[in-house]
C-alpha cells in the first residue's frame, strides 16, 4: 500500500493522527488513548501490520514519546507511531495481547522509563532488581554510586 | 508392515550410529590431525598477526626520540578514558614556548583495542603492539606512562 | 547478601501439590552465560518457564548517549559479540545513512565479505554449543577448528579475533591484509570439505534427531507475534531476511537463497543455520575474486555530526535482525540511541515453545535458539 | 612363565604349612582387601587417565600431557587434590544418609569384584551362581544413588536420582536376557565354567548372530546402568548441572566417580567373561598350533586386553553420541531393548538345544 | 575363598571409603561460611523444598520393572537345565514369556509406557 492509503486508512480509525514524512518511513503520531483501538485495527486487514519490530521510548526532558516501529511480513510496508505521554504520569493501553513481544518489550520501557502499561499482562521489573529506585534511561536519572560519565 | 517399519528403525537407527563411530574412530587413529595450540612452550617461535591489537605503544627511535607532539586527539578519541595527556611548556630552539607531552597515560585495564586512538594521531606516534601477555599480579601496573623517561620529540614534527 | 535463616525458612515451604520450582542459571552449563530462567516443573514436565534478565545490563544505550558518532560503534561489538562485526556495520550504515556519506565499493564488498565470514563462525560456535548442550561433546571441537581458521583470517585483517572494531562511518578502518583472499579461499576449501563431518556426527545422528524433531515447535504466526528473526523465524517459515528485504552494501548484486524450512521445530533451525552456511559460502565465492580496487574508506568530516532527526537501520546479524534506531538532535552524540537485538525478542518465545516438553527439550530448544546473553541484556 | 595362579597357589600352601587354617584363612582376607583397594585405587587412577585420553584423540586434541610423561600422573594429582578439598554438606540435607550413600555404592562396586576371574584359577570367590550374585549385587547401586539425590535436598539431585532409578532398573532387564543367553549355552552360572566352556572359542564366535546381538544389546544396557553418555541422564550437566551429585564434593564426590569407573570396569570384565571367553586365550577349533602360542600370552593380559577394549568401547560412545532424553531412554529400553532381547534369547534357546553351535 | 571373602571386600570398602574422607577431615581446615551449607541451585537461593510429592511417571516404569525382574529370576534356573531338559523347557518358557508378553503389550496398550 501506498502511503497516501495507509493515512487515509489510519485517519478514519484515529482522527486526531497527524502525519510527518521527512524521515525513511511514515511517521504517524497519536493520542495515546487512541492507541489500542488503533492497533487493533492496523493488525487486520488491510493493511496487516503483524510485526513490530522495535518498541521503545525517547525521553524529551518536558514528555515522553512511545515509539512503535511496525511492518507487515506480507505487504513489506513500514510504519511508525508514536504517541506523546505525560512525563509525570505517563500511562499508555499494553498492546501485549495483540503483538505478543510487546509484552516483553513494554517490561523493559516500564522499568527503563517508568511508563505504565495499563492492562498489561506481567508487569514487573524484566533487568532490574524489584527495589531499585529510578528510570535509568530517563534523562534526569543520576546514580551516583554507578557513575558512567566519562 | 508394523515389523518391517520396526526392523528399518533398528536397522536406520544403528547405521547412524555406527558412522558417526566411525568419524570419531577415525580422528582417533589419525594423532596427525590434533590441533591443540602449544601455547606456553612455543613462545619462542609464537608469531601473532602484524595487525594484532594488543596494546598501545609509543615507538622510540635509537635517539629516544618519539613523536607525540602532546596535541591530545587520542584522548579524546578515546570513548572509556583510557589515556590521558599531561603536557608541559618547553622552549625550543628558537626560543618559543611550545605544548609538548609530559606523560602519556595509558590504562591498559580500561582500554578496548579499538584503535580509535591510533587512527586519530595525526602524527602517527602511537600504535597497536601485538602483546598479549598483559597478566600482573598488582593492578596499578596496568597503567603505564607511554612516553620513556627522558624523550622527547623528534625534529621536524608539528 | 542473603540471610541464613531466611533460606532455611524459604526451604522448608513448600510449592503447590506436585510442582517443583528450580532455577536454571545464572550459574548453569547450559544457559551458556547468565540467563536465569525459573522453571516450575511438574515431574519432569514444564510448566511454565519465567526468564530473569540483567545479569550483565550494562546500560549500552545510555553508555552511547555520552559517546560520539565515532565511539559508539565500537560499543556494539560487546552486545551479540558473534556478530559483532555486522552490528558494526549496522552502526556505520546508519551515520552513513544521516549523513549521505558515500562508501567506496571495495569497503562495501569486504564489509559484505566480512559480514559472511562473521555469519559462518558463529554459526559454528553454535553448531558446538548446541551439541554440547545435547550431550554430544566432540562436535564442540570440529566446529572450533573451522571457526579458528576464521578467527585467523580476522586476526590477520581486522588485529582481533572476536571484537573486531575494524567497521568506521565511511568504510574501513584499514586496507584488507595482503594475505586475505587466500586465506579465505582456503577456508571454503576446507569448509567445504569438513561441512559434511557434521552429517554423520549430528545431522543423520537418530539420537540427534529424535531429541530435536518436534521439539520447541513455533508456528509461524506466533514467530510473527513474538517478534521473532532470523534463523528461528525462517525455520518457522517466515520470509524475514533483511539482506533481501532491504539489501545494503552489497547484497543486492550477489545471488543467494534465503533458507526457508517449515517445520518450526528445533531440527528445523537446525537445518536453517546448515543451509545458511552453505549460503554465506556462496556470497562470499562470489565476491572474493571481484574485490575492487580503490579507497577503502570515503570521505568524511573530521567531527561527525546527524542531522536533526530519527534514523533507523536494519541488518541481518547471525540470530536475527538487528536494528540501531537513532533520535538526534543535531550534535555530536546520540539524544536517544536503541538497539532492537534479535535475542530479546527470541528468547520472549522461549516459555510458548517449551511449555508441556520435558527438560531435556527445553535444552534442545534453547540450545536451537541460539540465544547470546549480552546481546539480550544490552 | 609368568603366572598369578602360581604365586597365589604357593602363597596358599606356604601359608597353610606356616599357620593353622584360621589364622591362614585370615591372613589370606587380609590380602584380599590390601589387594582389592589397590585394584581400586589402580583402576581409578588408570580409568579416568584413559578416559581423558581417548576424549582428547577424538576431540583433535592433546588431553593431559604436564603432569609426568605424557601425563599419566594427572590423575593422582586430581585425586590429591579431591582428597584435601573440604567436604561439604548442605545444611538442609539428611546427614546421616547424605554421608552413607557413597559407602553403599563403593560396597556394591567392591562385592562385586569376588566372582570375577582375573587369571586363570584367579578369583576371590568362585560362588557357583555366580552369574546371578553379580546381577544381584549390581542392582543395589540403584539405593546409592537414590539415596544420595533424595537425601541432598536439591531439586537437581533429586532429579537425577529419579532418572537413573527408573533407568537403572529398566536396563537392569536386557542386562539380564542378554547374560540368560550365555548360561542357556553354557547350562552353568558359575563364571569358571563358563570360561571352561569357551575352551574351543569364544561364544561371540561360536553362537551365530543371536550371541552378537545378545552381545550388542549387553553393551548397551551396561552402559546405560552405569550411567554412561549417552545414557548420562543421572547427571546430564547441561539439564542438572551434575544430577545426583551435585551437592557432594571432596572426596565424597570423589568416591562417586570413582565407583561409577569401577562399574563400568566390572560390567566390562563380565562382559568379556561371559561373550569374549575372559582369561581365555584365543583359540580357534581344532588348531592346536596356534592355540599353543595363544597360550604363552599370560592368562591375566588377555582378560585385562579384553576387558579394556570394552572400556575403551563404551568410552566412544561417550564421546560420540548426544545425550538421550528420559522418555526416549525408557521408550528405547521397553519398545526395542526388552523385545527385542526377550526374543533374541529364545532364539538362543534354540540354538542351544538343537546344538547348532559350534 | 569362599563366602568369608564377601565380609573382607566388606572392610575394604568401608576402610577405603572412610579412609579417604578421614584423611581429607585430618588434612582440611575448612572455613565456616554460612553460604557454604545452602543447597546449589544455580546461585539462586531455593524457594521450595523438593521433599514433596513427585510426579508418577517413573512410577509406572518401577512397577513394570518388579514384573520382568520376577520373570527373569524364574528364567535363571530355567536357562541353567534348558539344554539338559530340551525341547519341552522351550514350549513351557514360550508359554511363561507368552504370558508375560500379553501383559506387556496390554501396558503398552493402556499407555503405561507413554510419557504422561
Amino acid at each position: 500500500m501506498t502511503n497516501e492509503e495507509i493515512k487515509e486508512y489510519i485517519s478514519a480509525h484515529a482522527p486526531n493522527a497527524t502525519f510527518e514524512e521527512t524521515g525513511e518511513w511514515l511517521n504517524i503520531i497519536i493520542e495515546a488513548a487512541e492507541w489500542k483501538a488503533l492497533a487493533t485495527a492496523i493488525k487486520g486487514n488491510p493493511l496487516q501490520m503483524d510485526f513490530v519490530f522495535c518498541l521503545t521510548c525517547v525521553d524529551w526532558k518536558t514528555h515522553l514519546t512511545m515509539v512503535y516501529h511496525l511492518t507487515s511480513t506480507k505487504q513489506r510496508h513500514n510504519i511508525v507511531i508514536k504517541a506523546n505521554l505525560t512525563i509525570d504520569q505517563p500511562q499508555i493501553e499494553t498492546v501485549a495481547g495483540i503483538w505478543r513481544t510487546a509484552e516483553f518489550h513494554e517490561r523493559e520501557v516500564f522499568e527503563m522509563f517508568g511508563v505504565h502499561f495499563s492492562n498489561h499482562p506481567d508487569l514487573r521489573k524484566l533487568i532490574l532488581e524489584e527495589d531499585f529506585k529510578g528510570f535509568p534511561l530517563r534523562k534526569d536519572f543520576e546514580d551516583p554510586i554507578n557513575m558512567i560519565k566519562l | 508392515m508394523f515389523l518391517k517399519d520396526y526392523i528399518s528403525d533398528v536397522y536406520n537407527g544403528v547405521s547412524s550410529l555406527l558412522k558417526g563411530m566411525r568419524k570419531t574412530g577415525y580422528y582417533f587413529t589419525h594423532p596427525k590431525e590434533i590441533i591443540t595450540e602449544q601455547y606456553p612452550d612455543n613462545r619462542a617461535t609464537l608469531k601473532l598477526a602484524d595487525r594484532f591489537k594488543g596494546e598501545v605503544i609509543m615507538p622510540h627511535d635509537e635517539n629516544n626520540e618519539h613523536a607525540c607532539t602532546g596535541c591530545t586527539a587520542c584522548e579524546i578519541a578515546c570513548p572509556n578514558g583510557t589515556i590521558k595527556v599531561v603536557t608541559k611548556s618547553e622552549v625550543n630552539a628558537e626560543g618559543k614556548k611550545k605544548k609538548a607531552v609530559d606523560a602519556l597515560v595509558y590504562r591498559l585495564e580500561l582500554c578496548t583495542m579499538c584503535n580509535l586512538c591510533v587512527v586519530a594521531c595525526p602524527s602517527d606516534a602511537i600504535k597497536m603492539a601485538p602483546n598479549f601477555e598483559h597478566s600482573v599480579f598488582d593492578r596499578t601496573k596496568l597503567t603505564k606512562i607511554l612516553n620513556k623517561p627522558g624523550s622527547k620529540i623528534r625534529e621536524g614534527i608539528e | 547478601m542473603y540471610n541464613q535463616t531466611e533460606i532455611i525458612k524459604d526451604t522448608t515451604e513448600l510449592g503447590p501439590e506436585g510442582e517443583l520450582v528450580v532455577n536454571m542459571g545464572p550459574q548453569h552449563p547450559a544457559t551458556h552465560g547468565v540467563l536465569h530462567l525459573v522453571v516450575t516443573l511438574n515431574g519432569e514436565t514444564i510448566k511454565k518457564i519465567e526468564p530473569h534478565l540483567g545479569y550483565i545490563h550494562r546500560s549500552i544505550e545510555k553508555m552511547c548517549e555520552s559517546l560520539t558518532y565515532r565511539q559508539f560503534i565500537y560499543v556494539t561489538s560487546r552486545m551479540d559479540y558473534l556478530s559483532s562485526h555486522i552490528n558494526n556495520t549496522a552502526c556505520a550504515l546508519l551515520v552513513e545513512k544521516g549523513m549521505q556519506i558515500e562508501v567506496p565499493e571495495r569497503a562495501q564488498y569486504v564489509r559484505t565479505i566480512l559480514n559472511e565470514l562473521t555469519r559462518i563462525a558463529s554459526h559454528e560456535l553454535w553448531i558446538g554449543a548446541m551439541a554440547m548442550d545435547l550431550g554430544a561433546f566432540t562436535p564442540f571441537f570440529y566446529a572450533f577448528r573451522e571457526r579458528e581458521m576464521i578467527t585467523e583470517i580476522m586476526e590477520d585483517t581486522c588485529g582481533a579475533r572476536l571484537t573486531m572494531n575494524y567497521i568506521v562511518p565511511g568504510g574501513l578502518m584499514y586496507d584488507i591484509h595482503p594475505t586475505f583472499q587466500n586465506k579465505v579461499k582456503a577456508f571454503i576449501k576446507q569448509f567445504k570439505e569438513k561441512v559434511v563431518e557434521y552429517e554423520d556426527l549430528v545431522t543423520n545422528n537418530v539420537i540427534f534427531q529424535s531429541r530435536t524433531k518436534g521439539v520447541g515447535i513455533l508456528s509461524a504466526e506466533d514467530a510473527i507475534s513474538f517478534g521473532c528473526t532470523g534463523p528461528v523465524a525462517r525455520a518457522s517459515g517466515v520470509n524475514c531476511d533483511i539482506r533481501k528485504i532491504a539489501p545494503y552494501d552489497v547484497y543486492a548484486k550477489v545471488e543467494f537463497d534465503e533458507v526457508i524450512e517449515t517445520a518450526g521445530d528445533s531440527f528445523a533451525r537446525y537445518m536453517v543455520r546448515i543451509k545458511e552456511m552453505n549460503q554465506s559460502i556462496r556470497i562470499i565465492e562470489q565476491l572474493i575474486d571481484t574485490i575492487p580496487e580503490g579507497d577503502f574508506v570515503g570521505k568524511t568530516k573530521n567531527v561527525l555530526k546527524l542531522p536533526k532527526g530519527e534514523f533507523y537501520q536494519r541488518v541481518e546479524t547471525a540470530r536475527g535482525e538487528f536494528g540501531v534506531y537513532i533520535v538526534s538532535e543535531g550534535g555530536t552524540t546520540p539524544h536517544r540511541i536503541k538497539f532492537r537485538s534479535p535475542g530479546f525478542s527470541n528468547l520472549s518465545a522461549l516459555s510458548h515453545m517449551a511449555e508441556g516438553s520435558k527438560i531435556g527439550d527445553l535444552m534442545a530448544t534453547m540450545g536451537t535458539l541460539d540465544l547470546v546473553i549480552p546481546d539480550i541484556d544490552r | 612363565m609368568f603366572s598369578l595362579e602360581g604365586i597365589t597357589t604357593a602363597t596358599q600352601d606356604w601359608l597353610l604349612i606356616k599357620f593353622n587354617p584360621t589364622i591362614a584363612l585370615a591372613i589370606e582376607c587380609v590380602i584380599v582387601i590390601l589387594l582389592s583397594i589397590s585394584l581400586f585405587a589402580l583402576l581409578g587412577l588408570v580409568l579416568v587417565l584413559m578416559e581423558r585420553k581417548v576424549a582428547a584423540r577424538i576431540q583433535i586434541r592433546l588431553g593431559p600431557n604436564r603432569v609426568g610423561p605424557g601425563g599419566i600422573f594427572q590423575t593422582a594429582a586430581d585425586t590429591l587434590k579431591l582428597i584435601m578439598k573440604e567436604g561439604l554438606t548442605p545444611d538442609t540435607a539428611d546427614k546421616f544418609l547424605f554421608n552413607l550413600a557413597p559407602f553403599i555404592v563403593m560396597m556394591v562396586a567392591m562385592l562385586l569384584l569376588a566372582p570375577i576371574a582375573f587369571a586363570k584359577n584367579f578369583q576371590i570367590w568362585d560362588i557357583n551362581i555366580g552369574v546371578l550374585y553379580i546381577s544381584a549385587i549390581s542392582s543395589l547401586s540403584v539405593i546409592g544413588i537414590l539415596m544420595a539425590g533424595w537425601a541432598s535436598n536439591n531439586k537437581y539431585s533429586l532429579l537425577g536420582a529419579m532418572r537413573s532409578g527408573a533407568q537403572i532398573v529398566s536396563y537392569e532387564l536386557s542386562a539380564g536376557f542378554a547374560v540368560l543367553t550365555i548360561v542357556v549355552l553354557t547350562g552353568s552360572l558359575q563364571i569358571s565354567e563358563i570360561v571352561a566352556a569357551q575352551q574351543n572359542g569364544w561364544w561371540l564366535f561360536k553362537g551365530h548372530i543371536p550371541v552378537i546381538i545378545a552381545f550388542v544389546l549387553y553393551i548397551i544396557a551396561v552402559t546405560a546402568e552405569t550411567n554412561r553418555a549417552p545414557f548420562d541422564l543421572a547427571e546430564a550437566e547441561s539439564e542438572l548441572t551434575a544430577g545426583f551429585h551435585t551437592e557432594y564434593s571432596g572426596m565424597k564426590f570423589a568416591l562417586f566417580s570413582l565407583a561409577e569407573y569401577i562399574n563400568i570396569f566390572i560390567v566390562c570384565a563380565i562382559g568379556a567373561t561371559l561373550f569374549l571367553g575372559g582369561w581365555m586365550p584365543l583359540h580357534i577349533g581344532h588348531w592346536e598350533g596356534f592355540n599353543h602360542i595363544m597360550d604363552y600370552i599370560p592368562s591375566s593380559i588377555w582378560f585385562m586386553g579384553k576387558t579394556f577394549f570394552l572400556i575403551f568401547l563404551i568410552m566412544w560412545f561417550r564421546w560420540t553420541f548426544p545425550r538421550l532424553r528420559v522418555d526416549q531412554l525408557l521408550n528405547l529400553e521397553w519398545k526395542y531393548l526388552l523385545p527385542i532381547s526377550l526374543f533374541n534369547l529364545l532364539l538362543v534357546t534354540i540354538i542351544a538345544i538343537m546344538g547348532w553351535h559350534f | 575363598m569362599g563366602a568369608i571373602s564377601l565380609i573382607a571386600l566388606l572392610i575394604a570398602a568401608i576402610a577405603f571409603s572412610a579412609g579417604g574422607i578421614l584423611v581429607g577431615k585430618i588434612f582440611v581446615k575448612g572455613s565456616s561460611n554460612p553460604q557454604k551449607g545452602q543447597a546449589y541451585e544455580c546461585g539462586i537461593p531455593t524457594t521450595t523444598s523438593p521433599w514433596h510429592q513427585f510426579n508418577v511417571g517413573y512410577y509406572l516404569y518401577a512397577l513394570l520393572f518388579l514384573v520382568f525382574d520376577v520373570e527373569l529370576v524364574f528364567l535363571y534356573p530355567w536357562a541353567v537345565v534348558v539344554k539338559k531338559v530340551g525341547m519341552i523347557a522351550l514350549f513351557e518358557i514360550l508359554i511363561f514369556i507368552f504370558i508375560l508378553f500379553m501383559g506387556f503389550l496390554y501396558a503398552h496398550k493402556k499407555g503405561a509406557l507413554k510419557w504422561n
